[in-house]
């Protein structure tokens, strides 16, 4: 019985140090790089994969962010600011202050506001509706309401409402990842910044047509006659192919320009409710 | 983190069988009776307790580069030990599981959990850790296990549920009815972690 | 026209001639969430190679698709793995009719020797053969315009 | 046995109503809008401006880049704008607006009924008169003539190939163009031989239109290298790759040009414009269009000037029947569905198809059931239902190699398909992108 | 004979992974592309054939005459570990671009318990050298043939998509188990 | 946390042998612990089987078997007659080949009762070879009273009831124990009587 | 004006519907179908009414309260599996184990993939198979062609002509000395044997499959090269053999070969899409069947032959690709 016990410690004891000596040689040669940080990182963020950062999965960012050692144009949109935080820890660094943004709709194009001049029965897909005609409406820029968006969407955070026929972004789960912004073929969607307590205003119309034109298609079309520019202190409105666009860096959410607006094309989110000039429009507005 | 969510994080949250997936081949191949998943079980729980404790002490002797070698070495000692323990002690049940008690030893959740847990955490909990995980893997194969037995041979825990004479579904004590049986409960437990956002 | 084999990978490097890929390694338990840890002796990366045909325009860090034709992919698991397994199997066959298990054994386990040699031999002329192609990992190709 | 290509195809319902109706020549429309792009490639830049006073074939706007075409006035009268028109998809083109006043046409136009049989031309003149008077191809994807004329070095032209096949159900305007000016349209097919410098042409023609096989067999004998080819009827034996296989047995290649097989497709109707062109210095301003469509009134084929509006045709034929559900530009497997009639007749315009409500809509879309009819529909040999499939997945790599490019939209799988999936659609997106894809590549 | 019997058994009567339930992990894990699947199967013939002539040798030069069978585990695992790094290595100095060729498959699986398994099974089975390399490389050849089969339909799963909540490991394992299911049509075929 | 050891060539050798040194040594001492309990384990089931299928007896029948043809039979004796003898015999013919059965003849060669030892036989199939309802019907059964001496299927025009569906196993069963029926009545009646005798001898 | 409709070439679409193809295969499957009623009687009845009832209730319930999609049971496609189901059982089968078939052939085999078009593998036969396995004695016993057509149990049990051969061959016996036990061809032909309901009669079922060759709702391509490849492979054993290994037409006729290779193999949604594809996987399935029914402990192979090759249909589809225009360029 001894013996066995001997001939154990000896064969493992020589495989024991065959294999060190056979781990130090492939250590030497194949010189393993993968940087612990890597999964370090991989485990702080989300496990989304959804592609939000640019790359192509969450390791995939994991490891961009190790090797590129630091975090300049890296975000996650999906963690936010949190998670980019602790990645910042693991990586020693200090992460940047991202200011929380949401994906916005910036067309109103309902079956109210722009009625249907034809029907639509071919495949259901924005991308492939866009590139065979201008859409039920008629504008060439808006909403096809085919959900291309929707369907690129990982967080649920949107779904098509039957009854406008236009896209909804549910606030709380969006999680500014812009994976619908980069789906819709007319560029309808875009990240804005969230804003204090989540109001937010924006003109929610993207059609460039002559005004005319465009308001022959849709009411609550962007018209571009200009008055919202000049009401604007804050030079936060800027014109271009009849189509207005308010940057958020500079908007102060004042609300001038709202009321101004001939079409109801601005819109504003989360305000209290004030004595509107339009009761009914506005309550709509908010609603969609 | 708590030290109770180290023991806790295995049933569920992270349970090996149902939730990574990992040591599907005995999952697959004992759960032919109720039983043999608790002796299966029991036996793996040993091992990754054993190992965990065992790493956990030794972590900062041992140099990187040789650590999985070693984690080997101590996983597969204590395997052997299960081995001839159950060799000598409870020989049906060691005959019935055959084969993959000597193959714990490169049952993933072993190497796996001395891996990411045990090599960078202390004795305590990664003695829960362990545990937890082993026993979430009990729970599941057994219950594997009872579903099989129940449906391809009328009776759970060798206890009789309809008569000897009785037809039961065979196919799900064949190798068919558990990748199927396998493949369901994976599902179920997907939507319930879905549904309950565990 | 058959469909090629690729794998994912990131350019560590790039110059006009090569660019370096380095590949993220997928031991069998790829698809596992444990995977990494999997492996008896970790390899998780590898370099590889490839021409620069400057198909697209790279840089360092791109995501790439290395992409071999899967012709060449078989002709290389051919040589590397069904070759060399066909000739132990057969010195194997052969041998053990007329000596011992350990002997027969221990010549099948030898051949294999002269058999790398010979690969060391044709070093450059397999180094012609396998070339592999990059290929852009193309991220949400801008929508169709009309 | 009639000739015909081997794989795939489908056979729709004729449907040819207005087969027997005499080619009408309607008067000029009160005002037309003539775009300024009509062929494929980059629109004509224009020569008027607003306000200027316009001679019927003068030409208003010149194609500049090599391919592209000169655009001509249909009508003499007064240019009100040059502005913004929704085209057949609804989007904004150029064109240009004009008020019509009496019809005065240039006078370098011949407008003699004598038929000119002899053309003494050299083979560079007939080309630079064609591209003077902007002729385009007349059997659907409006390509520049003079281009395709221009056979590039290196390749030899062998046999021109004659377009009548009018595979398209309900459309009979080649149809009726070939029974009433047969003659021109041979005199313009000797013209495309010497351009092209071949001494062999071939006109196909379905087996559907016996009287113009037997018509034109009767004139061609009278000429010289001109053989009349009956086809059996299969869609899509018109297009063209189909039409070389159909009549030489030759295979084009994927990817490649008629040419690379010796062949040059024409369609009837661009052999007609062709003769008028050289022999008779007419710009190509003025083109055959069948109205049809099961309930209306009375299913034409109209002589019409481009730019008339859609909405004067279909009057002409009895006006929109109640109950139009689908206006469509072309046939019914490749035309395209029109969003409103305010839109004008182009070069391109072979037909204007109104269908009743009750046929406007697609059948109900089911899952793919793997039936493998659209493979076997396929004239190019392609799996339908896997491109829907990888282009559903934005496997576009995939979708290359599985030959997306090669499909030519002849909407055969789609036809087919018990399930009614759009499978068309989904290859036309996948064309798109995997064009671009191409194009991006830096070579 | 017997070496015929031997295969056709290992290789679709008692399947590797469809009746014994051995090599699930790879065979869940890697086989969604049919190209690498058979770039792995090669390796896996390979592996198995190598490590069970390296094993049998062990076993029955060194642990059975020095009556320490208990360490078979344990040394089976370490030479299977071994041989598969120098195999590596070898082929890595010898034809690097030849390595470089298959390091686009990655498929030297290090342990997986197939290869550990099957050693083992073959010292049970008492089978003798030539029987038990026959033997490892026809039960690698089932693995290659179902990791094959499944890759297939994973692709054209892939492509059809599937329910929610059935994505992934579920549905691979109804697969699996409906492959299994038609594999025992091929009970009995050897006795 | 302390810093871990670096990764020289010394260290990870040092490391490893130390590993492995400490675990062959607990290796080799569990295992010089369970070898006798194995051992005994082993003799256990072999007695236990033989228990089984034969009727009361007060030797150690292990210690005398006899080998033969693959077939291993145990006598059994109680106060020095002869019970009977327990046959360890197999059958190649199985729906998965291989199986292996204890049968207990009694001293006249009539089958006292069988069990089942090992068996890839398909469960609930072929398994049910193990149930009464088959196993039972062989229970005082003589072969040498048989037609020809031969145990069939009533399939092949024998009186074994098979089981449903798995007349194959009910095959092969009826084969391993007309195999140790066989040797048992024509080589190994004689080595019965002399263990008797021994075991006579001893106890006396 | 009514609004007008925009939409992508083609604006016309041919005359096929799922709807057609699906009940062309049941009419086409009423000859064979009318054949078990009467050979069989009630009980044949039963059965398919049992097995189409489960298969369309599971697949209206699993559309709309799992999947949570609408349910389409009007394709009928579900009708073809129950019916295919319960032609593929005897026609005595305990009604609950019928009813388990069933579900597992919808709910698992069909459904878990996502219904229609979606399963890799037949779902009808995975269902039979699946019976097989799990009730071995139920689904071997068979009855004979009754004689009172009212009797719905106790009809009289006997193996099929396969069976008969298969346990003889095993027992040694040869072909000659069992002949006497095997029906003849006339037999085999109108169906007056012992087998699964629906399997019996091999000129009904030929008469539905040119019904539906005709209709163009499958192509000849799979069941004449199976039929073939077994014919072929059987005749060439025969020649070697004829004591050992039967005649091919018997192979032809017997058991389930027509009824696989017409109803079953001819599934579009698990069989290859190219025509090449299709004559490989005929000719699979032909060399599968003799080699299960030869070699095999089963004395029938049809189910799982088509069941395997099913599993290689994706790798056919990824590998065999109709011949693209323009690929062959002739001079
Ligand atoms: C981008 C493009 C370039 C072409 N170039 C040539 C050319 O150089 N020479 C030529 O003869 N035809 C050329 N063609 C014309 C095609 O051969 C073909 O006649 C034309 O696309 C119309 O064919 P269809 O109506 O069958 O679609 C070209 C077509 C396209 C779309
Ligand atoms: C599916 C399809 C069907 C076609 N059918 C016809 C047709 O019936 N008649 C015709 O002249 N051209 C048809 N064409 C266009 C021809 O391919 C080709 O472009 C034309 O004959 C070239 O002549 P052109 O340049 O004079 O127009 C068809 C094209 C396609 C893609
Ligand atoms: C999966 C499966 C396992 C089987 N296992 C056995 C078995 O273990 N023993 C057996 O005798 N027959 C078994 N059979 C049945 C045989 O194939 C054969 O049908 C039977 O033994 C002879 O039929 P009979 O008993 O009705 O005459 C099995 C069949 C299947 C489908
Ligand atoms: C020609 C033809 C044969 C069919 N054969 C079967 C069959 O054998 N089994 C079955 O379950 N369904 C069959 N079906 C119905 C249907 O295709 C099948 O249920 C699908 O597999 C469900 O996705 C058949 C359908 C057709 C058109
Ligand atoms: S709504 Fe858009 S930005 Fe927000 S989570 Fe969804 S895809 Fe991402
Ligand atoms: S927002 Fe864009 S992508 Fe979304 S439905 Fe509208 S058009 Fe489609
Ligand atoms: S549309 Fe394209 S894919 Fe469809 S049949 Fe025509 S060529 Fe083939
Ligand atoms: S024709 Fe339709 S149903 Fe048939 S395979 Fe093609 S896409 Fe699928
Ligand atoms: S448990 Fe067997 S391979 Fe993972």
């Amino acid at each position: 019985m001894n013996q066995a016990v001997l001939f154990a410690v000896i064969t493992l004891g020589v495989i024991g140090i065959a294999s060190a000596a056979i781990l130090f040689i492939v250590a030497q040669k194949f010189k393993v790089i993968e940087d612990p940080r890597i999964d370090e990182v991989a485990d702080a963020l989300p496990g989304a994969n959804c592609g939000g950062c640019g790359y192509a999965g969450c390791r995939n960012f994991a490891e961009k962010i190790v090797s590129a050692g630091s975090l300049e144009n890296l975000n996650c949109p999906v963690g936010g600011s949190n998670v980019m935080k602790q990645v910042a820890a693991i990586m020693g660094l200090v992460a940047e202050e991202k200011d929380p943004m949401v994906a916005v709709l910036r067309c109103n194009g309902s079956f109210a506001h722009a009625p249907k001049k034809v029907v639509y029965d071919g495949a259901l897909n924005c991308q492939f509706a866009n590139a065979l005609y201008t859409g039920e409406s008629g504008c060439p820029n808006g909403c096809l309401g085919l959900g291309d968006c929707v369907d690129s969407c990982a967080f649920d955070a949107m779904y098509i409402d039957e009854a406008t026929g236009l896209p909804v972004i549910i606030e709380d789960k969006c999680t500014s990842c812009g994976a619908c912004v980069k789906a819709c073929p007319r560029h309808i969607i875009e990240l804005r910044k969230k804003g204090p307590k989540s109001k937010r205003i924006f003109v929610c119309c993207v059609n460039t047509e002559k005004g005319a034109v465009a308001r022959k298609n849709c009411e609550v079309a962007c018209i571009g006659c200009g008055k919202c520019v000049k009401v604007c202190n804050f030079e936060a409105i800027t014109m271009e192919n009849n189509l207005a666009y308010i940057n958020f860096e500079k908007c102060t959410l004042c609300r001038k320009c709202v009321e101004e607006c001939p079409t109801n094309a601005i819109h504003e989110l989360n305000f209290k409710p004030r004595a509107p000039k339009h009761p009914a429009d506005k309550q709509e507005e908010v609603v969609a | 983190m708590s030290v109770l969510k180290n023991f806790t994080n295995g049933l569920i949250k992270e349970n090996p069988t149902f939730v990574l997936v990992l040591g599907t081949c005995p999952t697959l191949a004992v759960t032919t009776a109720a039983m043999n998943g608790i002796g299966m079980g029991a036996a793996t729980t040993f091992v990754l307790v054993c190992s965990n404790v065992m790493i956990a002490a030794l972590k900062n002797v041992i140099p990187d580069k040789v650590r999985i070698a070693a984690f080997i070495v101590i996983i597969a000692t204590f395997v052997t030990i299960v081995d001839l323990v159950m060799k000598a002690y409870t020989p049906d049940l060691y005959k019935t599981l055959g084969i993959f008690i000597p193959l714990i030893v490169v049952n993933c959740i072993i190497l796996g959990r001395a891996e990411a847990f045990a090599q960078k955490n202390n004795v305590i909990p990664a003695l829960l850790d362990g545990l937890g995980m082993g026993l979430g893997f009990t729970l599941a194969i057994t219950l594997m296990g009872s579903i099989r037995e129940i449906l391809g041979n009328g009776s759970v825990f060798d206890i009789r549920l309809i008569s000897q004479e009785a037809k039961t579904i065979l196919i799900f004590i064949l190798p068919p009815g558990a990748f199927i049986t396998y493949g369901y409960l994976i599902a179920i437990m997907n939507n319930i972690k879905r549904k309950y956002s565990i | 026209m058959k469909a090629d084999i690729s794998h994912e990978g990131t350019i560590t490097s790039i110059t006009d001639k090569v660019v370096r890929v380095q590949i993220v390694s997928q031991s069998a338990c790829s698809s596992c969430r444990a995977k990494g840890m999997c492996a008896a002796f970790d390899m998780s990366e590898k370099e590889v190679e490839v021409k620069n045909d400057h198909k697209y325009a790279l840089k360092a860090g791109d995501h790439v698709d290395l992409v071999m034709t899967q012709t060449m992919g078989n002709k290389a698991v051919v040589l590397g793995y069904f070759l060399p397994f066909l000739l132990v199997l057969l010195t194997l066959i052969i041998t053990s009719q007329f000596m011992g298990e350990l002997y027969a054994g221990l010549v099948s386990l030898a051949v294999l020797a002269p058999y790398y040699l010979l690969l060391y031999l044709l070093k450059d002329r397999l180094s012609n053969t396998f070339d592999f192609r990059v290929k852009l990992l193309q991220e949400a190709i801008s929508p169709v315009e009309s | 046995m009639l000739k015909t290509f081997k794989k795939g195809g489908v056979h729709p319902h004729e449907n040819k109503l207005s087969a027997d109706k005499q080619v009408q020549m309607l008067p000029p429309p009160l005002k037309v809008y003539i775009p300024l792009g009509q062929s494929l490639g980059a629109p004509a830049r224009p020569l008027v401006d607003k306000g200027a006073e316009v001679k019927t074939g003068q030409l208003i706007a010149k194609g500049e880049s090599f391919i592209s075409a000169n655009v001509h006035s249909s009508v003499s009268g007064k240019v009100v704008k040059i502005d913004d028109i929704t085209d057949t998809s609804g989007y904004r083109r150029k064109a240009v607006f004009i008020e019509t006043a009496g019809d005065d046409w240039i006078d370098t136009i011949d407008r003699s009924q004598t038929i000119v049989r002899e053309c003494k031309l050299s083979q560079q003149e007939i080309i630079r008169k064609i591209n003077e008077m902007g002729i385009v191809g007349l059997g659907g994807a409006t390509f520049p003539s003079h281009v395709k004329l221009s056979v590039p070095e290196g390749k030899k032209a062998q046999t021109l190939i004659i377009n009548g096949v009018e595979c398209e159900p309900y459309l009979t305007a080649d149809h009726r163009l070939m029974l009433e000016r047969g003659e021109e349209i041979l005199v313009g097919i000797t013209i495309l031989m010497k351009a092209l410098g071949v001494n062999k042409a071939v006109i196909g023609i379905e087996n559907n239109k016996p009287d113009a096989i037997a018509h034109m067999q009767k004139l061609a004998a009278d000429f010289k290298g001109i053989d009349i080819v009956a086809l059996k009827v299969k869609y899509p034996q018109g297009a063209e790759k189909q039409l070389i296989k159909a009549v030489t047995g030759r295979e084009v290649p994927s990817q490649k040009l008629p040419i690379e097989v010796g062949c040059v497709v024409n369609n009837v109707g661009t052999a007609f414009a062709v003769y008028e062109a050289v022999q008779k210095n007419k710009p190509l301003f003025e083109r055959v269009v069948t109205v049809t469509g099961k309930n209306v009134a009375s299913p034409s084929n109209f002589l019409v000037r481009i730019g008339t509006p859609v909405a004067d045709l279909i009057e002409k034929a009895g006006g929109v029947p109640e109950n139009t559900g689908k206006i469509i530009s072309g046939g019914p497997m490749m035309g395209k569905a029109l969003n409103s009639t305010e839109i004008p007749v182009v070069k391109g315009t072979s037909g204007i198809l109104l269908f009743p409500e009750s046929d406007s809509k697609r059948v109900k879309v089911q899952p793919c059931i793997r039936c493998a009819k659209c493979v076997s529909a396929c004239p190019m040999g392609l799996e339908p239902y896997l491109l829907e499939r990888e282009v559903n997945a934005a496997l576009w790599d995939e979708a290359e190699t599985d030959r997306v490019m090669d499909c030519m939209e002849c909407g055969s799988c789609q036809f087919t398909c018990p399930s009614g999936r759009p499978l068309l659609d989904y290859l036309r997106l996948g064309k798109n992108k995997v064009g671009q894809i191409i194009r991006s590549r830096t070579k | 004979m017997e070496l015929i019997k031997i295969v056709i058994l290992a290789l679709i009567v008692n399947n590797v992974v469809l009746a014994q339930f051995l090599g699930i992990c790879p065979f869940l894990g890697v086989s969604n592309k049919v190209g690498t699947s058979i770039g792995m199967g090669a390796a896996v013939i390979f592996v198995m054939a190598l490590a069970n002539l390296v094993t049998y040798l062990i076993q029955n030069f060194i642990l059975v005459p020095l009556h320490i069978e208990f360490m078979q585990t344990i040394t089976f695992i370490f030479i299977i570990a071994f041989l598969v790094q120098v195999v590596e290595i070898i082929l890595k100095k010898s034809a690097p671009s030849l390595y470089q060729a298959l390091g686009i498959y990655l498929p030297l699986i290090t342990t997986n318990c197939a290869v550990l398994g099957i050693a083992i099974l073959a010292v049970q089975k008492d089978y003798n050298l030539l029987s038990s390399v026959i033997y490892a490389a026809s039960i690698a050849a089932g693995f290659t043939l179902a990791l094959i089969l499944m890759a297939g339909i994973r692709e054209q799963l892939e492509l059809n998509g599937y329910p929610k909540g059935m994505k992934g490991f579920p549905l691979s394992l109804i697969t699996a188990g409906l492959l299994s299911l038609a594999f025992m049509g091929f009970a009995g075929l050897v006795k | 946390m302390s810093k871990k050891l670096e990764s020289t060539l010394k260290n990870m050798i040092l490391c490893l042998l130390l590993i492995s040194v400490a675990m062959a040594g607990a290796l080799g001492f569990v295992y010089g612990m369970t070898k006798e309990p194995i051992e005994k384990a082993n003799k256990a089931k072999e007695i236990q089987a033989v228990k089984d299928v034969l009727p009361e007896f007060d030797n150690d029948p292990t210690i005398d078997a006899k080998e033969m043809e693959g077939l291993r039979f145990y006598f059994a004796t109680k106060a020095g007659q002869p019970v009977g003898c327990a046959v360890k015999t197999f059958t190649e013919k199985g729906f998965s080949g291989h199986f292996e059965m204890m049968v207990g003849f009694k001293p006249d060669g009539s089958v006292n009762k069988i069990v089942v030892l090992e068996h890839k036989e398909t469960p609930g199939l072929g398994s049910k070879m193990k149930e009464p309802k088959f196993a039972g019907q062989f229970n005082g059964l003589n072969i040498g009273t048989l037609k020809d001496k031969l145990l069939k299927v009533k399939k092949d025009g024998g009186t074994v009831d098979a089981i449903t569906a798995a007349t194959i196993s009910s095959r092969a069963y009826c084969d391993g124990v007309q195999k140790a029926y066989n040797l048992y009545m024509n080589k190994m009646h004689t080595a019965a009587e002399q263990v008797a005798d021994t075991t006579k001898g001893v106890t006396k | 004006m009514q609004l007008l409709t925009i939409s992508g070439s083609p604006h016309v679409h041919g005359d096929q519907s799922v709807k057609k193809i699906m009940w062309g295969v049941v009419v086409a499957l009423i000859p064979a179908m009318l054949v078990s009623f009467w050979y069989f009687g009630l009980g044949a009845l039963l059965s398919i009414c049992v097995a189409v009832a489960t298969c369309i209730t599971v697949e209206y319930l699993v559309a709309k309260f799992i999947l949570k999609q609408e349910p389409s049971i009007s394709d009928g496609s579900a009708i073809i599996t129950g019916i295919l189901l319960a032609f593929n059982v005897p026609s005595n089968l305990p009604w609950w184990e019928l009813v388990i078939g069933s579900v597992f052939a919808i709910a698992v085999v069909k459904m878990s993939f996502g219904g229609l078009g979606k399963n890799p593998f037949n779902p009808a036969l995975a269902g039979r198979v699946f019976m097989l396995i799990s009730f071995p004695v139920d689904m071997t016993s068979w009855p004979l062609p009754v004689q009172n057509r009212m009797v719905i149990v106790d009809a009289l049990t006997g193996p099929t002509a396969l069976g008969t051969l298969s346990e003889g061959i095993k027992n040694g016996e040869t072909v000659s000395q069992l002949a006497s036990k095997l029906p003849d061809y006339t037999h085999l032909m109108m169906g007056n044997i012992g087998g699964s309901l629906g399997e019996v009669s091999a000129i009904a079922l030929l008469i539905g499959g040119i019904y539906m060759i005709w209709r163009k709702i499958i192509s000849w391509h799979i069941p004449v090269s199976y039929l073939l490849t077994v014919f072929l492979f059987t005749g060439l054993l025969w020649l070697i053999n004829p004591e050992r290994y039967i005649d091919p037409v018997f192979h032809l006729l017997a058991g389930g070969l027509i009824l696989g290779a017409v109803f079953m193999a001819t599934d579009m949604v698990t069989s290859p899409m190219t025509t090449k594809g299709m004559l490989i996987f005929g000719l699979g399935c032909g060399l599968l069947t003799v080699l299960i029914r030869v070699w095999g402990s089963y004395p029938e192979g049809v189910s799982f032959a088509i069941l395997i090759m099913n599993a290689v249909t994706p790798l056919l589809n990824k590998y065999i690709k109709p011949v693209r225009f323009g690929e062959k360029v002739k001079a």
